[in-house]
């Protein structure tokens, strides 16, 4: 029973991520998504390790923590340059790379 | 062996070398095309040189990707494009691109000599697609620089030789599977068993592939706007050796490697090979301008030896080759006489000509020869090629061959309205005073052709008896079952 | 894990890596990248040493090595390249060590067996461009670039997250090849599975996950995108070998998704008017004749290695040769590049008729290959769709190879004497390297 | 004397050689005197063959292989038998003639030289044409003299119609050269070989009705276009642009007489055919009939000419049709001659009225020229066939008697009888119109003695060479027919009550025509003649209609083909339609890289979704 419990939960959180990625425009809400996702990925990899009863589903959660703080460091890093440089801090501020359809 | 390498690798080596210098290098070009014509005819008529001269660059599973082979048609093939290359140089001698369009040729000319002395089948697609870039890269650089057409004239050949790819592949599969020898040399190639349906579809690849090359029918856009932007020197070239690739490919790749499906798309071959020949007729009847009159002209002769060349049967295989060695003087002369007058600053368009025949008797003495030989006039070259395709095509499939006869008549229509128009009538007063008639140059170049025309049209022996057995021995026996008769 | 030779080339590189990253402060900044380079290179010997050994979690298989000694050569000659451009001026010692762990990154992708691994690959890999992209002295559009990569790199880590973890609640161990039966045995493998394809294939830009690869290729500095497209590109190539190696059922929606990117990206570089973005749309292309030979079985496997290891050659030397052009050129100055750099500008010709498929240079023989491979898979359809894509492909190659743009002024272009070096011998690579090809297969 | 065969056509195409390599070195009258001498050996070599084989010459000569190609072998070789010795010794001796002609009448002409290559050249062919020993040097001679028509009647190129005329000749006889072509592809389909007579023995022993039923009828389409005959007969009157010389080689004596060869030659072919002899003789006697009436209201002096050719051409074809080829051939040998005569006659009298063609405007020419005027008249009687007097009395007459015996010919006799009515008609109304009546002097002109042989020569062979066979029942000489009969057989001879009522039917023809000639050319002087006949004149309107039907169907053709098939189908549809399929998929596909970041993401999503459906649908 807690195993579909814990994948509800795991569909929930990997739902409100993208909900948040798709429609949002600020960047900030944008890397929340991204973390949700990864919260959603330990999430299984608990319910994993609890199922398999093994210890290798936290060692699998540590390492997403990492990994996931290490790259949303420097995302965060590189948003407030792009706020600094490119004046704000929503998704339209990031269109000067684009493939020019009216030529 | 080491001629044959020679004769491949001096042309690039050549081009390379010009492509980098800054002054036009025409003695340097033409010094190289009489070497190489030096050099063909010597693998042509050198006692020992036919057959397999040499393998070299073993690769294991893609075979000897560097055997040459000097079999009959491909060394007569290219003899005639050893020919055409000074014949093309020379009618570009004044042109201001000349540096381009003697590199262009040059390299084409080195695939095409790869071509024809290429045993292994991969081998020959390399070099046929060098020769399709080049050719685009001929048009790109020479006459109108139009780029659409140069386009036009690289997807066309590039969709059609990766399809041949596709097929050749599937063939090599089956041969590796059916006999473990994972090979691309033609002579393994050759008779793996292969079921008919699937045949029927690996054909239409490879006929896909090098009838793109000589316009058959549904192919053949390409050449109207390559030859019509490309330089008439260029295209004496192009129109008169490239366009042998594709034909010498049919013959010595793709019918032995598929005989039963050749045998199955004789007819379809025969009855688009009959639309092409008219098509080009009436389409030279309607043409905008002098270049494109000599297109459409060389289209409807190539696809009379699409014609002849699907027939499958001796007399037409071989009347086919005889057409194309004779369509490629023929169609350097029609191309040769183009580009003389547009030296000569005509533009070509019919309003700007007529009457020429008082101010210029030699050149029209000449025009009318060269179109009586596009015309299929016997004693001339076109007429023997002509005769014995259109003769064994007829004993394959008479409505269809009848049909391409009608070519017969179309012909004159369109080659002497085209002559009434240049050199005919009243003299034109918007021709300019200067308009000089052949100088010695160029009234000898044409003395070159119009001989050559003149002993391939009375003296068709010289090719014919040399050509060899065109159908391979394996293929012949499968179609002499298909009633062509020998 | 206790010491064992298969670890042997990481740990050369990430060693040089930190003493690298060190270098900085200790202002010895200019000599890094001649120590990196040496450092990669002894990398590619002892990865060519251990030839075929299988570590813990680590195996040199054929394609492993032969993909690692690529990618450590490859970043050598790219440290050895950018050493002279103008843009390793600034803090060349961290620049170094970011390309180093690069390196480490996708040594570790090549050739990992454990789920765990890949990850921890993965994010090595993608984690230095987040900082690569937006280097100190690049325009605006490189720091656009450059985040646009870091948040859609960091979804589809997420995903890859998702990945491992499914599969690992599905059999309960990381290996790649689990000890019973294969990944995909159970439901939860099967989209742990997927979810991993579709972050690999995220990751060399196949095609419905392809829309950020143009506008990266427009703002990124053009050095960079050597590491980009010829070594992180070609490490995710060896995850996906790996992956579909171990999971056969994987060939449908990876033939699906070749054929789709195939055409998107022929369709999409067709009327690409900006040389960069041109190039990156081809890269969709290209992603998809690689997961075409992929489709095709075990021989597939090989042919994807080595069009893997070709792609990843045309696109160093294509990046190579751009990099000398100022850097928002929307097309190829051709006359001005051959008076100043004849043998650079040899060699961009040269790449794009490689990258077209030209027969005498590996590009054919990588795409004849995948044909071959294909066509003995009875995969018939995708080897024609291979064939019309890549003859297609001239149209766009050549365009830009014929489009003449006219350089204002010269001078912008960087002369360098030493990259002459580097373009002669690309040229010879790309002519000739295909001499060694079938020695690869057997 | 075999190996000596290739000299005869081989010094005229020396000749033709010589004028184009050296041509620009020398002055135009050295040109035309070598030019004259080339014909003049051919003459000499045939005349050799004459006295040497002339009672039964079978001679043969193999100059080399021109095609071998499998069992298929084609060599260039030539054959003299009695027709080809009848046939070269008219183009070799006619042809020597009009080069003697032309060194005066074309004196001082553009193109002087270019005059003599292509009349060296015709020869050539001609000869090649007639000694061929197989179909295929037998087509060559026939488009090589093809070629030399188009470019001998469009000599005066600079005024637009006479290329014109040029071209309408070429492109007419090219449709019978098709025929021709189509007619040698299934011969060679059916027998493998084009040699006389191996195709000949195979003809025999296995005659395959509906293949020779269609070559024959091909083959006599070939026929008909070459010797202008119903309905392909419009290019003849046009043809008349050219220099009258050219006419009176080309015209009348040779070229238009290569359509009656190849019936005789191929004679065993249409034999094998029943019915097929029949459809040839009502052919040739329509049309002699036709031109006939068309004759008799023109007013240019040429095109009377012109139609009288195709007329007498018609009744060398009812000659072959009625089963008797040797006197078809014998009415080819003397119409030749006189014809020949009568357009030298008046390329002389158009250059005394200082080119003008116009019959009505010339009158009472026989005292300013005597020797013109008999000679004219020695022609104008052979025409007509005046009895006993003239020689195709003895030939055109015997045919048409012949022709009321053979079954289903009295048709055949009608027509030609009404046929010969017309002749003496048109003939004497242009002999009245031009020499009697009132004098309108034109341009004092003195022939040279280069102008007069010739004309004195035909004048007398138009009068006797029709001695040479007698009509059945006259003491005389019959040598033509038994000479012939080896080769051509017998002709049917009319015999005792019959034949006598036909022989006067035929002069009591003549004389009554004769009549309403001189009646005729008083009403044209007076104004209201026969050439007001507007249905006449035109040649009962064929010319207009053909010009107006095929032509323009055929540049239609060409047009639509251009426009519609080639730039709206390939270029338009085809290519444009890939081009703009490609740039709409490309449109479609870049609105989704408008570099909003979010719609990038929502792609990777949407992938992911996919994909996982397809695994979920596919897989479990």
């Amino acid at each position: 029973m807690t195993l579909e419990l814990t994948l509800v939960i795991a569909a929930l959180l990997f739902v409100v991520g993208v909900a948040l990625i798709l429609l949002r425009r600020n960047l900030i809400f944008l890397l929340l998504g991204i973390e949700l996702l990864f919260n959603a990925a330990m999430v299984i990899a608990l319910a994993g390790g609890a199922r398999w009863h093994s210890a290798t589903g936290q060692v699998l959660v540590v390492f997403m923590m990492a990994l996931s703080g290490a790259a949303l460091a420097l995302t965060l890093a590189l948003l407030l340059r792009v706020k600094h440089e490119l004046g704000g801090d929503s998704v339209d501020d990031l269109r000067l790379l684009r493939e020019e359809v009216d030529e | 062996m080491i001629l044959v390498t020679v004769l491949i690798l001096l042309p690039w080596c050549a081009a390379l070398w010009l492509s980098a210098q800054k002054q036009a290098g025409q003695r340097l070009a033409m010094t190289i095309a009489l070497i190489e014509l030096l050099l063909t005819l010597i693998l042509r008529f050198a006692p020992d040189s036919m057959g397999t001269l040499g393998h070299g660059l073993h690769i294991p599973y893609l075979g000897g990707l560097w055997t040459l082979h000097a079999g009959p048609l491909g060394s007569t093939l290219a003899l005639l494009c050893a020919l055409l290359i000074p014949v093309s140089l020379a009618f570009a001698w004044r042109l201001p691109e000349f540096r381009s369009l003697a590199s262009a040729v040059l390299v084409m000319a080195g695939a095409l000599f790869g071509i024809f002395y290429a045993q292994n089948v991969l081998m020959f697609y390399i070099f046929y697609e060098i020769l399709a870039l080049a050719g685009a890269f001929l048009i790109l650089r020479s006459g109108h620089k139009n780029r659409a057409a140069a386009l036009q004239f690289l997807l066309y050949t590039f969709v059609g030789s990766l399809l041949f790819l596709v097929a050749l592949v599937v063939v090599y599969v089956l041969h590796g599977q059916q006999t473990g020898v994972y090979n691309f040399s033609i002579l393994q190639l050759a008779d793996t068993r292969i079921s008919a349906g699937l045949g029927i579809w690996l054909f239409l690849g490879m006929v896909a592939g090098l009838a793109v090359k000589m316009p058959l029918f549904p192919l053949h856009s390409w050449a109207a706007s390559g030859y019509g932007h490309a330089a008439p020197a260029g295209s004496v070239f192009l129109s008169g050796a490239a366009v042998t690739a594709g034909a010498y490919g049919l013959i010595h790749f793709a019918i032995p490697m598929l005989p039963q499906a050749a045998l199955e798309f004789a007819p379809v071959g025969i009855i688009l090979g009959a639309i092409g020949t008219l098509y080009g007729a009436f389409l030279a009847l309607n043409a905008a301008n002098l270049r494109l009159f000599a297109a459409w002209a060389s289209v409807s002769h190539m696809n009379l030896v699409a014609l002849g060349l699907f027939a499958l049967q001796s007399q037409a295989i071989h009347g086919s080759v005889f057409l194309l060695i004779a369509h490629g003087v023929v169609s350097a002369g029609l191309f040769g006489v183009v580009s003389v007058m547009e030296n000569r600053g005509l533009t070509g368009e019919w309003a700007g000509l007529g009457g020429l025949f008082r101010r210029a008797p030699r050149l029209g003495a000449w025009m009318l020869f060269f179109f009586l030989a596009g015309m299929g006039l016997p004693g001339l070259a076109n007429f023997p090629g002509e005769f014995l395709s259109l003769a064994g095509a007829f004993r394959v499939l008479p409505w269809a061959a009848a049909l391409a006869t009608l070519g017969i008549l179309a012909g004159v229509v369109y080659f002497l309205r085209a002559y009434e128009r240049i050199m005919l009538g009243p003299l034109n007063h918007t021709l300019p005073e200067t308009l000089k008639d052949l100088q010695q140059g160029e009234w000898l170049l044409f003395w070159v052709l119009g001989l050559l025309t003149l002993w391939l049209g009375l003296d068709p022996q010289v090719i014919l008896s040399h050509l060899g057995i065109l159908l391979s021995t394996h293929s012949a026996e499968l179609i002499q079952g298909g009633g062509h008769g020998v | 894990m206790a010491y064992n030779p298969t670890l042997l080339p990481l740990l050369i590189v990430a060693s040089a890596a930190l003493i690298a990253f060190l270098a900085d402060a200790l202002t010895l900044g200019r000599f890094m990248p001649w120590l990196g380079g040496a450092s990669s290179i002894a990398a590619g010997a002892s990865i060519f040493v251990e030839h075929m050994a299988l570590g813990a979690d680590l195996y040199w298989d054929l394609s492993a090595s032969l993909l690692g000694i690529y990618l450590s050569l490859a970043v050598a000659a790219g440290l050895f390249f950018i050493a002279f451009h103008p843009i390793t001026r600034k803090m060349t010692g961290s620049l170094v060590g970011l390309l180093l762990t690069l390196l480490v990154g996708s040594l570790i992708l090549v050739s990992a067996q454990s789920l765990l691994l890949l990850f921890i690959g993965l994010e090595l890999q993608v984690l230095p461009f987040f900082a690569l992209l937006a280097w100190p002295g690049s325009g605006r559009a490189a720091l656009e670039s450059a985040f646009k990569y870091a948040l859609l790199a960091g979804l589809a880590s997420a995903q890859f997250a998702i990945g491992v973890a499914l599969i690992y609640l599905g059999d309960g161990s990381l290996a790649v090849i689990p000890p019973m039966g294969d990944m995909t045995a159970n439901v939860f493998g099967m989209m742990g599975v997927l979810a991993l394809l579709v972050a690999l294939s995220f990751e060399i830009a196949a095609a419905p996950f392809h829309a950020w690869v143009a506008d990266i290729y427009q703002g990124a500095p053009a050095p960079f995108l050597i590491f980009l497209g010829g070594v992180g590109k070609v490490a995710i190539m060896g995850a996906l070998i790996t992956l579909v190696a171990a999971t056969p059922k994987l060939e449908i929606p990876v033939a699906i998704i070749a054929a789709t990117s195939i055409v998107v990206g022929n369709v999409l570089a067709y009327r690409a008017g900006h040389l960069r973005r041109m190039l990156g749309y081809s890269a969709i292309a290209h992603a998809g004749y690689f997961l075409a030979a992929l489709a095709a079985g075990p021989l597939g496997i090989i042919a994807a290695a080595i069009y893997a290891l070709v792609y990843g050659l045309m696109n160093v030397g294509t990046f190579m040769g751009l990099s000398a052009l100022p850097e928002n050129s929307i097309a190829i100055p051709w006359s001005a590049l051959r008076e100043r750099q004849p043998v650079l500008a040899g060699l961009l010709g040269l790449t794009l008729l490689a990258l077209a498929g030209m027969p005498p240079s590996i590009g054919f023989f990588a795409k004849l290959l995948v044909i071959i491979a294909d066509v003995h898979d009875q995969a018939y359809w995708l080897a024609i769709l291979l064939a019309l894509g890549s003859a297609f492909s001239f149209a766009y190659y050549l365009s830009a190879l014929w489009k003449p743009a006219v350089l204002s002024n010269p001078e912008r272009l960087l002369r360098r004497r030493s990259w002459e070096t580097f373009a002669a011998l690309g040229i010879v690579i790309l002519l000739f390297a295909w001499l060694l090809m079938p020695y690869g297969l057997s | 004397m075999n190996e000596w065969l290739f000299l005869v056509p081989g010094f005229p195409l020396l000749g033709a050689l010589l004028n184009a390599i050296l041509g620009e070195h020398f002055a135009p009258r050295q040109i035309g005197r070598m030019a004259a001498t080339m014909p003049f050996l051919s003459t000499l070599v045939v005349f050799a063959i004459w006295m040497t084989h002339g009672s039964a010459p079978n001679l043969h000569d193999q100059v080399w292989t021109w095609m071998a190609v499998g069992h298929f072998q084609a060599s260039i070789a030539f054959h003299v038998d009695q027709v080809t010795l009848v046939m070269i010794s008219i183009a070799a001796f006619v042809g020597f003639l009009i080069h003697l002609f032309s060194q005066q009448y074309l004196k001082g002409d553009y193109g002087e030289r270019r005059y003599y290559f292509y009349l060296n050249l015709f020869v050539g062919g001609m000869l090649i044409l007639t000694m061929a020993d197989n179909l295929l040097l037998l087509y060559l001679g026939w488009e090589t003299v093809g070629l030399c028509s188009y470019a001998l009647v469009a000599h005066w190129y600079r005024k637009q119609e006479n290329a014109w005329a040029g071209r309408k000749a070429f492109v007419v006889t090219r449709i019978g050269d098709t025929a021709l072509a189509l007619a040698i592809f299934i011969l060679f389909a059916e027998y493998h070989t084009l040699n006389y007579s191996p195709l000949f023995a195979a003809v025999a022993a296995s005659p395959d009705h509906l293949a020779l039923l269609i070559a024959g009828i091909l083959i006599l389409i070939g026929a008909v276009a070459k010797s202008a005959q119903f309905p392909l007969h419009i290019w003849l009157p046009d043809s008349m642009a050219g220099p009258s010389t050219v006419s009176a080689l080309i015209h009348a004596a040779t070229m238009v007489t290569a359509g009656v060869y190849l019936c005789i030659r191929l004679y065993p072919i249409f034999a094998a055919v029943p019915g097929m002899l029949w459809v040839i003789g009502l052919s040739g006697a329509f049309t002699a009939f036709y031109a006939a009436t068309c004759g008799i209201a023109q007013v240019d002096i040429k095109r009377v000419l012109a139609y009288s050719t195709i007329s007498q051409l018609g009744y060398m074809f009812l000659g072959v049709g009625i089963g008797a080829p040797s006197l078809g051939l014998f009415h080819l040998l003397v119409h030749g001659c006189f014809k020949a005569l009568l357009f030298m006659g008046a390329g002389v009298v158009i250059i005394i009225y200082k080119e003008n063609h116009d019959i009505r405007q010339m009158g009472g020419l026989k005292k300013q020229q005597p020797f013109l005027r008999w000679t004219f008249l020695a022609g104008i009687f052979a025409l007509a066939a005046v009895p006993v007097i003239s020689a195709s009395f003895y030939s055109k007459d015997a045919i048409i008697a012949a022709s009321f015996i053979v079954p289903g010919g009295k048709l055949l006799w009608v027509l030609a009888l009404l046929g010969a009515v017309f002749t003496a008609i048109y003939a004497f109304r242009l002999y009245f119109l031009v020499f009697e009546g009132p004098e309108k002097p034109g341009e004092p002109y003195q022939m040279g003695w280069g102008m007069k042989i010739p004309l004195g020569v035909l004048a007398v062979a138009s009068i006797g060479i029709g001695w040479l066979q007698f009509p059945p029942g006259w003491p005389g000489p019959k040598l033509w027919l038994p000479w012939l009969a080896p080769e051509l057989g017998m002709p049917p001879a009319p015999a005792g009550g019959v034949n006598i009522f036909l022989q006067v039917a035929g002069s009591v023809a003549t004389l009554i025509g004769i009549a309403i000639a001189y009646k005729a050319a008083q009403w044209e002087r007076e104004g209201r003649g026969l050439s007001r006949i507007a249905f006449l004149f035109n040649a009962w309107f064929f010319d207009r209609v053909f010009l107006r039907i095929f032509p323009p169907i055929w540049y239609a053709l060409a047009r639509v083909l251009d426009r519609f098939l080639e730039q709206a189908g390939f270029q338009l549809l085809l290519l444009g339609g890939l081009k703009d399929g490609f740039g709409l998929g490309s449109r479609v596909l870049e609105s989704g890289e408008d570099g909003l970041l979010s719609r990038y993401a929502s792609g990777m999503i949407l992938g992911l979704v996919v994909l996982l459906f397809i695994a979920w649908g596919y897989l479990l």
